[in-house]
């Protein structure tokens, strides 16, 4: 349910860089369960420039996938979007809308959560797409490839053809239609065209022999092949945006590092802007400019990659980068991260740094709801914590055992994964 | 991860802590008498729709080749890796080697003993030796038992603690006061006490200052006006029994627990040894996190004093930050209890830190192993650079790095390619002598061949896109198969090979067609299957032929020339992926033919990810 | 109805304490409870499962008659709130000649007999408290059979797969391709109604009449009631099949289970991995199985007894069949014995659906008459 | 070519279970206690005439020898004679097959026709009135007994209301149209209504118990489906919420809706039996019954065994079905 158009004064669109294609500000997301209200995405900020691969990274619970669903507007209940603004630019949209919704207007740029449910849901497919980790699941089983990629081109065709049918409630393709293309044969929701197209896009994303692959059932394709298919799919519409996430979790790697030089190419082809969500960070190293650390919900740091590989200031992104591995010089031992995921309960989650009660370097200072401070690096790195702005002092820092007052937060609700997508990492063999 | 007292930090195993100290052992092991683990020409086949039915059908079941000849031996005290991609059959053979499959052929020494061919009284011996840890902490541990019934149930099921013969029992007395105080120990102590380096040392304090003293402050047995005993940790599973006699006293010393105390104490050890807290004893399975469960699987592992786990992808499924938490227990562990590992993991960073060798698999077979320092720096088989080279690093210098990937996707384990397994993947393919080709040139006619061969080439779409029904026009017909296979740079005898077997192909003889291009563009690697040679460093790849031939080794392979190493670019044509499911080893819907079930714990479990509920089975023999 | 306190949340705390026969996990017990707390059709259920309960365990404390009395005077008395008009044809001499004369009669309910009375005059009201626990007691019997019958027939086919499970299954289809009332139809007819009294333990125990007299209700109750014998039997031989289909489904995908895996590395044999870990956790979806074959099992002995193949008389479907004759004139016979099996049955779907909900067994669309 | 094999394998399965099916029906006879002679033979019949019967209708023979015998006749559909009327039993059996399989039939359709739109409104428009009033029929629906069902109708309708005839079956369907051709329309409309009127009320006795099933099954199915990956990864395309529901998710939800269908026929043949009895409709139910009661052992086992032939039927028919929706069953 989007805000209110009409609370507080309109603030107009936030500030960014000039050629940012979305701009998300304080987006909060929550799920109400029986066990209590469950803050899934707690004020995140981000901005995704034009033509760029914005990476998110973070563990399970830390809520990356439940914002990428809150961006596409997917949140099911007991989930639900309790605030923050999505502002994309779309010159076209903006100017449709300046007057019906000023509020949700500022320039080229709309607030998609300020507009009415039916032109939000219109922009899935050829404004926003998205592809998931598991792409066996993420198919109709009973349906074969060709058809669905069709579908998703369709959909394309008819929001150009008439943008107006398409964002009524019926979203141009009611129940009456539907009954008659089914019983009528030869109609259908896709046309002669999009099928077409659907084979040149299966050909498009490198899998071989499309025409007799196009109809053909998910169940037949491996791993590798139908995340292409997938591919294929969400850049049907040619999106401004695709939102990846987790897109080769599910994969092998040599087959991973295909499907990550197909993202890049046809990135660069048309000029998409992708927001990869993965807890890889080896993934995000080769693919993204620019990258967020999601943790409990938050972004507790954000820059380039430089800023964030070579001079973290968070704990937390220190103590990730120091868990990984790393293969071309093996250190003798690890250095992990001690404790567990927070349960992102609200009743739990106390007044604090979330990460403070894991945090080797926990102040006096942290207990309070700690803000973005700039650290030093590009002017784009900023980072949710005290260090950026005070040294840490020995004196000030908590007593070991100043935490375990706490409930054991792997206590009764077991480990919070985000309750809506499955964040578990499992892969094959 | 809470580290348990130094003192406290007793050698659970009777026998003598080995010698090799820790997890980086660099020296390369001795000769193959001191291998704990020895695995020769280990098979596992698998066989689909053979049922009843099929065979009054009479068609002859498909054979699935998951294990094909696999070869290992794992020193003790040493972590082998084992690393492949999925359907490789890295699972499988680490089950296999426990017998938790049954194998189709091949052998598995464990300490000299050929497991494969153990009586149930031998198996059930070697149970308490070999242990595993499975991977999905939410199916690894059965949801309606306690931790604590999760951790004890090996020592259940083997009616363990048992009184060990050959632990000597011990009890270094102290006594307060003045009385002269003999101390005796029951035998079976060693059931209650932890034993180190072979004995089992009782802590007994005596407290005699005064006859009749009030009880003593750690509530010791009192014996009424005697002195009083305590054990310190061990006060609720010993008892003593003072006989007072002249001038002084006898106490006698005996386990003072019913057996299911004993497992308790055993397992809540174990908890604070893997790093939980002994209160969460009573704790079902989903109170705990991921992570925390891995350690309860862990120490299920550990309660039976094993000399060898196969750790089945223990961190796959856990984040980043709870990984390292494992891997440094799973380190201390092995440095600690002179633990062998069989390391299966598909993360090669992962292996890199922890493995001190590694054995590479691709489709049910080692294509190379070696120390890590050897594989990772300078890696032998194409397959083993490709891995390398896809890793993603979590470095700056990973930014915008183009990867040369391998092309199409794994063959299916039915019908495994002739000769080499890699030949369709790999960047290397080795062209016959005297033909001077480029690799992605080469490649293509590879592939059209492989087309032909499989009989599924549809000339009659090629003559649809040209666009000629009648089929007449032979040269538009041999354009467009040049076009979709890339068979433009070939000049001199390749071209005119190439020309007269599309010339052929255009009058609908494949087979002829076929036969043409592989008189002469037969590779090497597609007719012999390479071995893996008895060396330090071995590859199984035709590569290193002519390295062997020059090194007198009598191996027939005919002089090879070098190959560049030319692009393998996304060539049209690969072999059309067979229907595996992403994540499963096997293909969907197959189940394992070795049914019958012999005393209980060689019977066999399905990999195949889901199982098709009308899917049947071929009786398996009785082991 | 169920505060912190009520008496469910004791029965929840006992399951807890007992857990471990039960193989019931606390997480089960908790999952129930928020279920239950938050659906209003799972309390309805259950409260409908007491009385029904209440009414067959205490039967003879609280029924107002002795439901086998006959009082042929007082036949087809309508239940309170109705009166019924009755035509008598009467034959009277008048002035030398036969005629029939029609009267009309209007008889109103009695307050000692709420439900009216059947053609033979004996009270509806005790009848149906009488039949609960026949219906009750059947439906029981029949599912702990047929439970015990195919949860071991099914776990051994889907635990060793291959040819056992082959022939195993395909004898279960041939008892499916049987419809377990046409089956129970034959079988009864070939074995015979064999029924099997059985001695109230209330009564035997004499605690019944100084009750019931206290309370001023007739005293002399029945001793022993009627069990239909072959029915249960029959019912349990008949419906084997959908126990047996749940628990092969189970053990097949248990057994690929890790921890099935690792207690076989441990060195457990078959039986105490069988027993100890696939039975355990496919307790659930036979619990949700049983509740469904509990309420299909009462509808057929209904259906066995309307047919008269049933060994008692004591049954709301034999006093459905007896109403059925005086549709037209006293419509309650029949009505109200039907009205006490929907009830009941209802109240047993309820608590399926609440299981089924709270505890998610998948297993959709197994199970029926 | 797979699915045809798929089906030459359910076919021979089918085979084996209808072998089974037949070989329990013979072996009936045998646990019956008491001698099968004295249902033919008089109560006053001697020992002489008793062992004569006996011979005649073949008993005294070594058991296998019966039962080959007894498997040959079948083989050429000769069910032996029926020991109260001595007709031949399979043309009794088979004459009363079409009166039952025409209530099976129509309160099949009645209840797919109700029940899958049914369901499918109340998944897609939960805590709403229509969810509500469909779960709650459906609920009441599938703890009504039928046959009492049955009688409350006949109370209602037929007795006071007086709308349907309380039982009997007019002309049966298929003779209805031997009348189109013999007297034209007129007749033929006036028999089809008669069938119509007659088939009312048994057909809705038999039918609701289905229809509440199908409802709650097809419910269940369609929440179970909406919340599933893929239709989240549907909708993330853009697709039309009609699309995304009533293409995707209703045809996975039909998939084991229909395999249900296939199990349960054997609770709708048992309806069927005491559906018959209620309204004494002349089919295989009332024969059965009245067979049993006389211990008449031809008829008994030929209607068995045409009832079990009939469920494998339907139930081979049903995986075709699936086959052709779900292409993941072929493989």
């Amino acid at each position: 349910m989007s805000r209110d158009p009409t609370d507080a004064e309109p603030a107009g669109a936030p500030a960014g860089s000039p050629d940012d294609v979305l701009r998300v500000r304080n987006l909060t997301t929550r799920f109400f369960t029986e066990e209590g209200q469950v803050n899934a995405v707690e004020g995140v900020d981000f901005d995704v420039r034009d033509g760029e691969v914005f990476g998110i990274v973070g563990e399970s619970g830390s809520g990356k996938s439940v914002t990428a669903l809150s961006v596409i507007d997917l949140v099911e209940s007991p989930g639900r979007i309790t605030d923050g603004e999505v502002w994309y630019r779309e010159p076209d949209l903006a100017a449709e809308f300046e007057d019906d919704v000023p509020a949700a207007v500022d320039g080229e740029f709309v607030d998609v959560r300020r507009l009415p449910e039916g032109v939000r849901r219109s922009l899935r497919g050829p404004s926003f797409s998205m592809i998931f980790q598991d792409p066996m699941s993420s198919l109709n089983p009973s349906v074969t490839v060709g058809e669905q990629i069709a579908e998703a081109v369709e959909v394309q065709r008819r929001a150009s053809a008439n943008p107006r049918r398409t964002r009524s409630r019926t979203q141009g393709y009611g129940l009456g239609r539907l009954l008659v293309d089914t019983l009528v044969p030869g109609r259908g929701y896709t046309s002669e065209a999009s099928e077409a197209r659907a084979v040149e896009l299966l050909e498009q994303v490198g899998i071989p022999d499309p025409a007799e692959r196009a109809d053909e059932y998910p169940h037949q394709f491996s791993g590798g092949m139908l995340q292409r298919a997938m591919v294929a799919q969400a850049l049907a519409g040619e999106p401004d945006v695709l939102i990846a996430d987790e897109p080769t979790t599910a994969l092998d790697v040599t087959i991973q590092a295909q499907i990550l030089n197909l993202l890049r190419d046809l990135q660069a082809e048309q000029d998409t802007s992708v927001v990869m969500i993965t807890h890889d960070l080896g993934v995000i190293a080769r693919m993204c400019q620019r990258v967020g650390v999601m943790y409990a919900g938050q972004v507790v740091e954000r820059g380039t990659l430089a800023d964030v590989f070579d001079d973290p200031v968070h704990p937390y992104t220190e103590g990730l980068l120091g868990s990984i591995p790393d293969m071309d010089e093996p250190a003798s031992r690890l250095e992990p991260i001690e404790g567990n995921v927070p349960s992102l309960l609200d009743s739990e989650m106390g007044e604090r740094c979330y990460f403070a009660d894991r945090c080797p370097k926990a102040m006096e200072d942290c207990l309070r709801p700690i803000p973005m401070y700039d650290a030093e690096g590009s002017d784009e790195h900023e980072t949710r914590c005290v260090l950026a702005v005070e040294e840490y002092d020995e004196a000030a820092a908590l007593p070991d055992g100043y935490f375990e007052s706490e409930p054991d937060s792997a206590s009764e609700s077991g480990s919070a994964d985000d309750p809506a997508a499955g964040e578990e990492v499992s892969t094959g063999d | 991860m809470t580290e348990t007292d130094p003192g406290a930090g007793s050698d659970l195993r009777g026998t003598d802590a080995r010698d090799g100290d820790g997890a980086d052992a660099s020296a390369p092991p001795a000769g193959d008498d001191d291998a704990l683990v020895e695995v020769r020409g280990l098979r596992k086949y698998y066989y689909e729709d053979d049922t009843l039915i099929d065979r009054l059908l009479r068609r002859e079941p498909t054979s699935i080749q998951a294990v094909d000849g696999v070869d290992l031996d794992i020193e003790r005290g040493e972590t082998l890796g084992l690393v492949g991609e999925s359907g490789c059959g890295k699972s499988t053979t680490g089950e296999t080697l426990l017998r938790l499959r049954d194998a189709t052929d091949g052998s598995v020494r464990f300490d000299g003993e050929d497991v494969l061919s153990m009586g149930s009284s031998e198996l059930r011996r070697f149970r308490k030796r070999a242990q595993i840890v499975f991977q999905d902490p939410f199916s690894s541990l059965d949801p309606r038992m306690t931790v604590g019934d999760v951790i004890a149930e090996g020592l259940k099921i083997h009616d363990l603690p048992a009184a060990d013969p050959d632990v000597a029992v011990e009890a270094d007395v102290t006594v307060d006061g003045d009385a002269d105080v003999e101390v005796t120990v029951d035998d079976d102590v060693d059931t209650a006490v932890e034993s180190e380096g072979g004995v089992a040392r009782v802590p007994v304090r005596v407290d005699a200052t005064g006859a009749g003293a009030t009880g003593s402050a750690d509530g010791g047995t009192r014996a009424d006006g005697g002195p009083t005993v305590s054990f310190g940790r061990y006060d609720d599973v010993l008892a003593a029994e003072v006989t007072p006699r002249d001038g002084g006293y006898d106490v006698h010393v005996s386990v003072g627990a019913s057996k299911r105390t004993l497992r308790r104490e055993r397992a809540r050890t174990l908890l604070e040894r893997v790093g939980l807290s002994a209160g969460q004893i009573d704790r079902y399975p989903h109170e705990f996190s991921g992570g925390q469960r891995q350690r309860v699987g862990i120490a299920r592992a550990l309660a039976l004093d094993p000399e060898f786990i196969v750790l089945d992808e223990p961190v796959s499924a856990l984040d980043v930050s709870v990984q390292a938490q494992i891997l440094n227990l799973l380190d201390d562990l092995q440095s600690e209890y002179g633990l062998t590992y069989l390391f299966i993991a598909h993360d090669l960073s992962v292996v890199r830190h922890i493995c001190d060798r590694v054995a590479v698999m691709y489709l049910g077979e080692v294509v190379e192993t070696g120390t890590t320092e050897e594989l990772f720096e300078s890696p032998k088989h194409p397959y083993t650079e490709a891995l390398l080279e896809s890793v993603p690093r979590a470095d700056t210098s990973e930014q915008g790095r183009r990867v040369e990937t391998l092309s199409g996707d794994v063959p299916s384990p039915r019908d495994p390619p002739s000769g080499c397994r890699f030949r369709t993947r790999c960047p290397e393919v080795i062209p016959p002598a005297g033909v001077a080709v480029d690799q992605s040139t080469y490649r293509s006619v590879m592939d059209l061949r492989d087309r032909l061969r499989r009989g599924d080439f549809g000339t009659g779409v090629v003559w649809e896109a040209v666009g000629d029904p009648d089929r007449e026009d032979t040269e538009a017909f041999k354009r467009e198969v040049r076009a979709e296979f890339g068979l433009d740079g070939l000049t001199g005898a390749n071209g005119d090979t190439v020309e007269d077997a599309l010339e052929v192909l255009a009058n609908g003889r494949e087979r002829e067609a076929a036969e043409r291009l592989t008189e002469r563009f037969e590779s090497v690697c597609e007719t012999e299957e390479p071995v893996l040679p008895d060396e330090p460093h071995p590859a199984a790849c035709h590569l290193y032929d002519d390295e062997r031939a020059a090194a007198g080794v009598d191996d027939d392979a005919d002089p090879v020339t070098d190959p560049e190493f030319g692009g393998a670019g996304m060539a049209a044509g690969m072999e059309t992926p067979d229907p595996e499911a992403a994540g499963g080893e096997l293909p969907d819907g197959v189940s394992d033919p070795e049914h019958g079930v012999s005393d209980g714990d060689s019977s066999d479990a399905d990999d195949a990810d889901d199982h098709d509920a009308s899917e049947d089975d071929r009786d398996g023999s009785e082991p | 109805m169920a505060d912190s306190t009520g008496p469910l949340d004791r029965l929840f705390g006992a399951v807890d304490r007992v857990r471990g026969a039960l193989t019931v996990s606390p997480r089960t017990v908790r999952n129930l409870k928020s279920e239950y707390r938050t659906s209003a059709l799972s309390k309805v259920g259950v409260a409908l499962i007491l009385v029904v309960v209440f009414m067959a365990v205490f039967a003879p404390f609280i029924a107002p008659q002795n439901p086998t009395t006959q009082n042929l005077d007082n036949g087809r008395l309508p239940p309170l709130g109705f009166t019924q008009t009755e035509q008598q044809t009467q034959t009277q001499m008048v002035n030398g000649s036969i005629q029939t004369v029609n009267t009309t009669e209007t008889v109103n309910a009695t307050l000692a007999h709420p439900l009216g009375t059947n053609s033979l005059g004996q009270d509806m009201l005790a009848r149906v408290i009488y039949g609960a626990r026949t219906s009750l007691l059947v439906g029981l019997l029949g599912t702990s059979l047929a439970a015990l019958l195919g949860v071991s027939v099914g776990l051994t086919a889907g635990y060793y797969r291959g040819r056992v499970d082959d022939t195993l299954m395909r004898f279960a289809d041939v008892s499916l391709a049987f419809p377990s009332l046409v089956l129970a139809i034959a079988l009864i007819g070939v074995w015979g109604r064999a029924s099997v009294s059985v001695p109230d333990p209330f009564v035997v125990a004499g605690v019944v009449d100084p009750v019931r007299s206290a309370l001023g209700l007739p005293t002399p109750m029945p001793d022993t009631f009627v069990l239909p014998g072959t029915v249960i039997v029959v019912v349990g031989l008949v419906n084997w099949v959908w126990f047996a289909r749940v628990a092969r489904g189970e053990a097949l995908s248990i057994r690929e289970e890790e921890f099935v895996k690792a207690a076989r590395a441990l060195g457990a044999d078959d039986a105490r991995v069988v027993l100890r870990h696939v039975l355990p956790n496919a307790t659930t979806p036979i619990l949700v199985l049983a509740t469904i074959q509990v309420a299909s099992i009462i509808l057929l002995e209904s259906s066995l007894s309307f047919l008269g193949f049933s060994g008692t008389t004591l049954s709301w479907g034999f006093d459905i069949a007896q109403g059925r004759a005086y549709l037209a004139s006293a419509w309650w016979i029949a009505t109200v014995p039907g009205l006490a099996i929907v009830l009941t049955v209802v109240g047993i779907n309820l608590v399926g659906d609440w299981l089924r909900d709270a505890l998610d067994p998948g297993i959709e669309g197994e199970g029926g008459m | 070519m797979a699915y045809g094999r798929f089906l030459l394998k359910r076919g021979l399965q089918g085979v084996l279970v209808v072998w089974g099916v037949v070989t329990v029906v013979f072996g009936l006879r045998f646990i019956t206690p008491g001698n099968p002679v004295n249902a033919v033979a008089p109560l006053d019949a001697s020992p002489e005439l008793r062992q004569r019967i006996a011979e005649e209708l073949g008993l005294n023979r070594p058991v296998y020898v019966q039962y080959a015998d007894y498997i040959w006749e079948l083989l050429h559909g000769d069910m032996g004679y029926s020991y109260i009327s001595s007709i031949d039993a399979s043309t009794i059996v088979l004459s009363k097959l079409p009166a039952t399989l025409e209530l099976a039939v129509a309160s099949t359709v009645v209840a797919i026709v109700l029940s899958i739109p049914l369901g499918v409104v109340s998944a897609t428009r939960r805590h709403e009135p229509a969810d509500y009033a469909a779960t709650s029929f459906s609920l009441v629906g599938i703890s009504t007994p039928n046959f009492w069902l049955g009688i409350m109708l006949v109370l209602l309708l037929s007795v006071e209301l007086n709308l349907f005839p309380t039982s009997g079956r007019a002309f049966g369907f298929y003779r209805s149209f031997e009348l189109l051709f013999a007297e034209g329309v007129g007749a033929f409309w006036a028999a089809i209504t008669g069938w119509l009127w007659h088939i009312a009320l048994p057909a809705v006795t038999l039918g609701t118990y289905f229809t509440a099933l199908v409802t709650r099954l097809t419910r269940s199915g369609m929440l179970d489906e909406l919340g599933k990956q893929y239709v989240r990864a549907t909708r993330a395309k853009g697709l039309p919420e009609t699309l995304v529901r009533y293409r995707h998710a209703l045809k996975n939800t039909l998939i084991p809706v229909v395999t249900v269908l296939g199990l349960q026929m054997g609770t709708l043949i048992g309806g069927a039996v005491i559906t018959e009895a209620v309204f004494s409709w002349p089919g295989l139910g009332t024969t059965l019954i009245n067979a049993i009661n006389a211990r008449d052992w031809p008829i008994i086992q030929g209607t068995l065994i045409v009832i079990g032939v009939g469920f494998v039927l339907v139930n081979v028919l049903v995986d075709a079905l699936y086959a052709y929706l779900d292409p993941q069953v072929v493989e």
